[in-house]
Parts: C-alpha cells; structure tokens; sequence
C-alpha cells in the first residue's frame, strides 16, 4: 500500500522538501501519515486535503490516495 | 464556465473581450456583467513590495475553482461565468485573478461574483509568499 | 472620477483598456476592481426587441452621474470610478451601460459599483423605449 | 420674466412638442406652470426637475430657472 504524500508553501519549505512516498497500513488515518512522514508537530491551523479535496485528521487513508498539507490558502 | 489557471501575465480587459468573442450561444440573453479583478499593490502592511510569488496545489486548484463556480450557478441564476487566476512571480500592479459572470439581470450576477472571489479566497489552494525589503515572508492571513 | 454619455456604441473591455493605460497617479494603490456592465437583451417581458431608443435630459444627466459617483467616493474608500451611458438607438447585444470601480480592497468597490447602477436606474434622466413587433412602447418600470 | 419648460420622454410624445417658454410671474409654483403650458392633467407619477435637480410641484421658479417634466426614468 502507497500513499503519497504532499507539503505546500511554509510547510513544505519547513520540512525542506514537496512531499513524501509512504509504504503505508490500510485504515490509517492523516494524522498517523503526518507523524510518520512529518516527525514534527504540525504547525498550528495546517490544512489537509485528501485526493484533492479538503479533508481532516481522522480521515482514514486508502492504497493509491494522495495526502496533502499546507498552511491556510492566501490567493485571489 | 471557464476556468484557467496560469502563470503567465495577463491583461483581463483583453481576455475578456477575446473570451466574448469566442463565446458561442448567448446572444440576446445577457442583461448583466459584473467582473472583479484583484491586483497586487506595492504596498503590503506598510511595507513595500516588490514581488509576489504564488504557490498553488496543480489540479486541486482547477477543482475547486470549477466547484465554487458551479455552486455559484447553484444558488443564482446566471448564464455563465470565467475565472482565470495567475500562479508563479507577479509584479505590483499585475492583475493576480479575474472572475466574471454574465446573467439576464443584476442582482444574479453581482452577488455571484462577488461569491466566487469570496469562496476563491478561503477555499482554492493559492499561497502568497511576498518579496519586501526584509525579504521573503508567506501571507498568512486573506484580507 | 469619469462620466461619459454618448450617442456612439462602445466596446466596454476597450473602453476600460484605454482609460486604465491613460490614467495617472494610482500606480501600486490598486488592489481591486469592479466592473458592471448593462446590456440590451432581445427579450422583454417575453416579446422580441428589435431595438431600444433611449431619450435623456442631456446636462442633467452628466450632472446626476457625477453626483452618484461622488456619493458612492464618500461613502466608500475608492480610488476611482467611471461610468459610460449610451443614448439614442440600441441594438441588442450593444452595451448601454458600463460602470467600474477601483479600490485598495474588493468590499468599498463591490459596494460603490452596486450603488453607482442602483442609484443610476432611478435617478439619471433616461427614458427607454422599446421597438417590438408590437410597435413602439415605453419602458414604464426598471427592473 | 422668463421661464423655460422642458418635456422628455412619453410626456413629450403626449403633449407633441419638446417644451415651451413662459413669462411667468414671480413666486409661481411648478404646479402653475404645468397648469398654464400642459393644460391638461399631469400623468400619474410625473417627476419634475428644477435646474436639473429634482423637485417638486410646491416649488416656486424664478427668472429663468428651467423647469422639466418627464415620467420616472428607466436608464442603466
């Protein structure tokens, strides 16, 4: 089972790369994928999305699924 | 619905009237327009700026951006609309993002323009990293 | 601030092209832009419109824009508006109206555009009259 | 003295002409000087302009002011 994994902006810039490859155990949750790849607190307000689309903590990962973290969105 | 996101400059009063141009099936029906186009000042919290980098989450943002306008379609009755919203390096006084939408009357299409930049700001994954003179710094907070 | 009324047709995304090239003095302050524009449909109350006549007070007219536009300047923090009003004989699809507003933030220009078209349609001297296959009638009531 | 009045719009098309030009006395309301150069009732919902601001019907005129008649306006 593969999850990958995605940092943005300050978050990415935090933990000095865009992103991770995770060999990963079914029903885990985004949390669990942020201890493992992260090993850092997450910094206060970081979002996650889950294949695209805005997810939260207990979010339980699948084979295939793309995990991303960033701080809060500043366009427009 | 168009939406584009890009990293090249572009001048929204061009891209607008090309769009039209283009535009197939609507004639007659259009009463209103109502566009916004959000521009990068030199000025950020006091300090000057002179450049702004965007970061933004490929796909992710096309889909969301394509989602707001539905829900904008949703909730009013309008006949179409067109976002289009830079990423990469931006300059003072380059337009970072355009919306624009079309509908029979006003009311339509005032309120669902204004609901498309509001939904843009808190929920299309853009992230604002400004260049001043004490260097780089993320923008926190939308304003 | 810029009022226009005129006879000749005009294409609002070049008028707002040409206007924003020419303008001095706001380089770096701009952070939004909002723009209306009014056009006429070749439907009314579900017959067809071949065209649309539009009489006004002239004198009366520039002097109930700029008094709107100043209203709408002291009301909201903008740092510019224009308004360009057609009179005489319309096509449909041919813009009537164009209204724009430039600001630091999107909220006084959402504001001063609403207001500038609100307060147009029930305070400028214009008069519509519509040509359909029913013959000539006046506009009794704005929408 | 001398005051001009002015008709727009479906009030002009009844009364057939643009407008008419009046020695009034002094102290006349815009009533009376509808009254005078209509001579017939003023439509239900007419508007009046004194100089080019809105008015209405109490309002007297003075040496050469420009009274307007006209019905609501429907621009934009």
């Amino acid at each position: 089972m593969s999850i990958k994994v995605r940092y943005f902006a300050s978050i990415r810039e935090v933990l000095g790369r865009n992103g991770d490859e995770l060999a990963a155990r079914s029903g885990m949750t985004v949390a669990k994928v942020w201890q493992i790849t992260a090993q850092i607190d997450a910094p206060v307000n970081t979002i996650v999305a889950v294949n695209e689309e805005f997810s939260d903590w207990q979010q339980s990962v699948s084979d295939g699924d793309e995990v991303a973290f960033f701080p809060p969105v500043t366009g427009g | 619905m168009t939406v584009i996101v890009s990293e090249k400059a572009f001048l929204p009063w061009q891209v607008l009237a090309d769009y039209e141009r283009l535009r197939n099936g609507l004639q007659g029906q259009i009463g209103a327009a109502t566009v916004f186009v959000g521009t990068l000042r030199s000025l950020s919290q006091g300090r000057p700026v002179e450049a702004m980098t965007l970061e933004h989450y490929p796909g992710m943002t096309e889909k969301y951006l394509q989602l707001i306008c539905r829900e904008a379609g949703e909730k009013w009755q309008i006949l179409d609309s067109f976002v289009q919203h830079r990423y990469g390096r931006i300059l003072p006084d380059e337009p970072i993002v355009l919306v624009a939408v079309w509908s029979e009357h006003r009311e339509s299409a005032f309120k669902a323009c204004r609901y498309i930049i509001d939904e843009l700001k808190s929920r299309a994954p853009f992230w604002k990293q400004e260049q001043t003179d004490e260097g780089l710094r993320w923008v926190e907070k939308n304003t």
